[in-house]
């Protein structure tokens, strides 16, 4: 991999945490409302999978998904102003946090219902397949996601008829509150995809290189037919699972009788906090940025002095999308209805009915 | 140019014209292609458009439906199949959550040009599982359109129109139309899609119906011309939107409004039909506008107490009797 | 007797007391346990009763709900949360298909304790696909109940009900309600599960409303106390069965009748009410009903937008006034 | 096995088959109306897997389950009358063919929906291991059912709390009109179970002794707590999907393009006639009647005149059942009303609201 890039995928991951932390901060300002789903910790996966990806390929995202749409194109200001609920955003201010879309982009969209990313993926592999193009399409979720029936449905059509899909799971072992152990019978994901056939492959989702180098092998594969792929990328989330969520106004809760269980110790942590505890952050290893950064600089294509800087223009961009985001107009009901009736214009042998 | 045909024949002949006019459009569900489809409407289309244009596939509602949603957004007109109705709880979110408001979130980046194609209602001894009418939960889904053709030809106009929607709309057939026969003229100008038509002129009392009831409302109604009541048959031929014009129309020209719907009274497709025309029509209404509705209850399996559970002529009938004669006055 | 307590502590409250009482209830949902529920309702139960009673699962709607269904079948009478009414569109088969249906499919072989909580409603920004309301879906199926607490009082009452119940009840909460806060008497004559409730008497007019929406009519109705306009509010409780004769009767004396409720107005439970309130009370209503209702958008994300998609005190302020004066006459 | 449960369980292949044989007559004569799925050839697998279980097992059936519900000890008339739609029918003919309901003899009844048993056994399953009951639960399901959504789901939570389920996949290899290989990426359908862990197994579902074998070890295993097990049975039905399909008004269809294509050739049979070809029947092997008569003979627990008087006590049965059916009274709309409301009596707190 050669420097440019190298930076690129760094600059990509400080963009990505220096954007969410943004976000909270319009969050605890009372600017954002909703719920509110972050990213940090888990820039490696969407920054080492999005930049194998070529522009042609599409991406499917769900409420988490400020970072993918950020990696793989959407100017920042556009997605801050959507979080924002402005006129100005990606979605017009009509879809918000949990429903970016870029159509321009190939952004299919992020959606808020756990297990939807599965068949509209499908059907855009199924398109792409149809018209025998070299494109693939990109499927994002979670590792509660997988108990969704949609995965089932969706993966054991995906492989009978070899749609290009590269399924991403972004295991990051909590499903709000509950541990991995506690709703999955397979605890390592990537071997779900045996029911159908589908290769797959556990990769260290904390690890930029590797995130990057096995989807790209895995892009190739799916673009040439031969069908979907797995891959299952180990991470953490260092903030609780929403803004929203408790914490706020959660007290201790009574969960002694459970406390003396170890695989749902940092549940409990989070049961109690909304957030993972240091101790567990600490356990999921380094972070992945501080690592990514160490290797840039072990490898001589940068040094501190060039990161400073980065974050430091990184910052810069930020700032002015957030000014961006607030300065901009409030969309008005007229547009929402305009937005609504957009289609109607091509309905040639239709009328309205008012 | 016009030819008496079946039902399903109209429908099938749309796919094929249009499929053959346009190679985005694509075709799937269950037994839709080398089985031709439950009740014949894709028949012959996969051996002519092979099978990636017209899709077996597994029992997946969910995800099949969704798939259409997805090959919609990049450009396709798919036309899905959901065998009947009754499957179509599991594909919901596939069409309350995603087709209905991806237009909307995203901003108007996304058209939806889907059909979802389905038979509804009560066929003959299914049992409850197997008998049910969805009107009413789709009704309430903004984004989303339903058409709910009766006749052949309106089968074959408004299935074009649907394809040819970039608004994903549900096209809801019925189980005991697909046999029926009509004129279809290929050839004749096409009404929007949403038009509510007079298939019947009376002066005095309006019957809104749609789908299969509206057959049973036009029996109703010729009986009812020898007792010399006449009662104008409405066909919504749409729910959603509604025409309300002509509903309107009709009621404030025959001060009388009975409303005939398959979907269980209580909160059914006809509850929304009953609460507009009251607050447009209150000062021409006679009467209180009266439903002849399914019953509140699970389709029996029996055959008798099945035929009972929906509208028959004869409720009709009496309904129509009651609603005109001044015993019909409740207060 | 009374105490002072928050929504969500009622309800927890009635969780605690029940299972304490009767070892044949459970309770499950994505969350319910080891983090006490999404909105507390469930809190510090996992502790006391284990994880066999109180059990966290998979996000698989579909079949949770199916799970609390079957073990219903078994003798248990499970409280299956679903987190929100948004993912209830994944279980709907569950509910529709096999809860409402197997009492009566069986010939009433088995009963069918199961309660399904679940919050629903517009809460603040959080997106087309997380505002849902479904009551108008619910209403329509024939072998369900459904609830719709308003209060403190009424959560406490009608959870306890639900779950003494042997017909399946949804138990409709709105993520709105948790936080507020009210009286609640556990030691008061508890009234039956569907009945409605004048919670102001006003001889002017008669709204009617549910959940959420009462309190939002309460306000209109003391404003409009001020301008001298008196408003009956009714807080239907059950939106299945609904308790007609409360509304009938109040409709009869105020002559005037407005209906408010947070779903879509196009086929909303609103028309439900208005459809049938037209034909029991057609000839004591000096003008038509009318429904202050959601707008048939899907919820803008915009809070603003949002704000205006649902009643808000002003929407229904200015329909009661139009309702009252003489230029509301539409004719 | 001793003689007398290998003579009873022929003589419930024989029952099954008499009694769909009269099935298929009533309907032929508009006794009988509504969809109608019948079982022939299937009869090893309902029949060896229910003589394995114990009386304080559970049932859950499709829409195909006239023959379990009749192995499982329901009276004929009663299954008959059902069919019928009669007051006498097991489920007081409010649910007919497919929904056969009977508490007595724990059979949770028959599912149209295809993936409903599932989540039905699934908390079945719960209610009894929460109860530290040693009993188990048996799911019916087909090939074509294994794509549902809640497949995945629920096998998943039984899987995760160890319930005790018996998974039993009837593998005919057809979806209505759709083999296998057209619907499922992985044919061997018994591997599904490897995404959760479940201990499955493949066996011959013609012979009873086979299934009958590999039903009471797994039926053991699930009783004593090991969690749920998975049986795949390859089976073959023959007759078509249901009655009411197609042969009836289906002329030969276009479908010439894929005549070539073997794996479908004899879905394209089924898709012009209703039913599978003569040679696919034969292709499918000897019947499971004659294959375990001819067993019983050689045995020598039985022998021809044994047999033909078992069928001849058995045609007594059935045709006393058909003349029952037809003779008893249909149900009023009273009934129907008083079956809806039949649980208002137990909610004390309630009153009915007119
Ligand atoms: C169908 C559905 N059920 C429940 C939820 C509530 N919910 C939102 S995110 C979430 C957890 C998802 O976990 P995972 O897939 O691991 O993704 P993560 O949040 O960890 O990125 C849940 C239960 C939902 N949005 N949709
Ligand atoms: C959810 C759902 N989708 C579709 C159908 C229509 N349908 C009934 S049976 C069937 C095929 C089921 O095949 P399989 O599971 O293999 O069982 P078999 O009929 O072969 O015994 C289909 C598609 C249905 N009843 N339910
Ligand atoms: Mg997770
Ligand atoms: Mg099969």
């Amino acid at each position: 991999m050669d420097k440019l890039q190298m930076s690129q995928m760094l600059r990509d991951m400080l963009r990505a945490r220096a954007f969410e932390e943004a976000a909270a901060q319009g969050y605890a300002q009372g600017k954002i409302a909703g719920f509110l789903h972050l990213y940090p910790g888990e820039e490696a996966v969407a920054v080492g999978v999005l930049h194998a990806a070529e522009p042609g390929d599409y991406v499917v995202s769900t409420y988490r998904e400020h970072v993918h749409a950020l990696v793989r194109g959407v100017p920042a200001p556009e997605i801050m102003a959507e979080l924002h609920g402005k006129k100005t955003g990606i979605s017009k201010g009509m879809g918000g946090s949990m429903h970016l879309f870029d159509a321009s982009r190939r952004f299919l969209g992020g959606y808020a219902i756990v297990g939807e990313t599965y068949p509209i993926a499908l059907g855009a592999a199924y398109a792409v397949a149809y018209r025998r193009l070299p494109e693939a399409v990109i499927c994002f979720f979670g590792d509660g996601a997988v108990n969704q029936g949609t995965f089932h449905e969706s993966l054991n059509m995906a492989a009978l008829w070899k749609l290009p899909i590269l399924f991403v799971c972004e295991n990051n072992h909590y499903q709000i509150g509950t541990e991995i152990h506690r709703h999955s019978a397979i605890t390592e994901v990537y071997k779900r995809a045996c029911g159908y056939g589908i290769p797959a492959e556990k990769v260290d989702g904390m690890d930029v290189l590797s995130v990057h180098a096995a989807a790209r092998k895995a892009l190739e594969r799916v673009r040439s037919g031969d069908g979907p792929q797995f891959l299952e990328l180990e991470t953490y989330r260092y903030r609780g699972h929403s803004m929203a969520d408790p914490g706020s106004y959660r007290p201790s809760v009574e969960l002694d009788a459970y406390r003396a269980n170890d695989p749902i110790a940092a549940a409990i942590h989070e049961a109690e906090s909304g957030y993972p505890s240091p101790e567990a952050i600490a356990a999921a290893g380094p972070d992945c940025i501080t690592l990514f950064s160490a290797h840039c600089c072990r490898e001589n294509h940068l040094d501190e002095t060039g990161i400073a800087r980065m974050r430091q223009e990184i910052q810069t961009e930020i700032d002015a999308a957030v000014r961006f985001a607030e300065a901009s107009e409030e969309p008005d009901m007229e547009t929402a209805w305009s937005i609504l009736h957009a289609n109607r214009r091509y309905e040639t042998l239709m009328e309205s009915p008012e | 140019m016009s030819e008496e045909i079946y039902y399903w024949q109209a429908l099938n002949r749309v796919m094929d014209t249009e499929m053959a006019a346009d190679d985005s459009i694509i075709t799937l569900g269950e037994d839709v292609g080398l089985y031709g489809g439950t009740y014949r409407v894709t028949e012959g289309l996969m051996a002519k458009y092979g099978e990636w244009r017209v899709r077996d596939t597994p029992i997946s509602e969910n995800s099949f439906t969704g798939l259409g949603v997805g090959a919609a957004m990049l450009g396709l007109r798919p036309v899905v199949e959901i065998m009947t109705i009754n499957f179509a709880l599991f594909a919901i979110d596939a069409i309350i959550n995603m087709a209905a408001k991806i237009p909307f979130m995203s901003g108007a980046q996304f058209p939806m040009p889907l059909t979802i194609r389905m038979p509804g209602g009560v066929a003959r001894q299914l049992g409850a599982q197997h008998s049910q009418r969805l009107e009413h939960t789709l009704m309430n889904v903004p984004g989303l359109r339903m058409v709910v053709p009766a006749t052949p030809q309106d089968a074959y106009w408004q299935l074009r129109q649907a394809i040819h929607s970039d608004d994903p709309i549900v096209f809801l057939e019925h189980e005991l139309l697909y046999f029926s026969k009509g004129m279809v003229d290929e050839t004749a100008v096409v009404p929007p899609i949403h038009q509510a038509m007079v298939r019947r002129p009376g002066r005095d009392m309006t019957c809104i119906a749609y789908s299969r009831m509206v057959l049973v409302a036009l029996e109703a109604a010729e009986q009812l011309a020898t007792e010399g009541i006449e009662m104008t048959v409405i066909d919504l031929r749409s729910l959603s939107p509604i025409d309300w014009e002509t509903c309107v129309q009709s009621v404030q020209q025959t001060h009388h409004c009975l409303i005939v719907e398959e979907d269980c009274r209580f909160a059914g497709a006809g509850a929304e039909l009953a609460a507009t025309l009251q607050e447009r029509c209150f000062y021409f209404l006679d009467r209180p506008i009266q439903r002849v509705a399914g019953l509140d209850i699970p389709t029996p399996f029996n055959g008798k107490l099945e035929a009972a559970s929906i509208p028959r002529t004869e409720d009709i009938l009496a309904a129509a009797r009651r609603l005109i004669s001044s015993a019909g006055d409740q207060s």
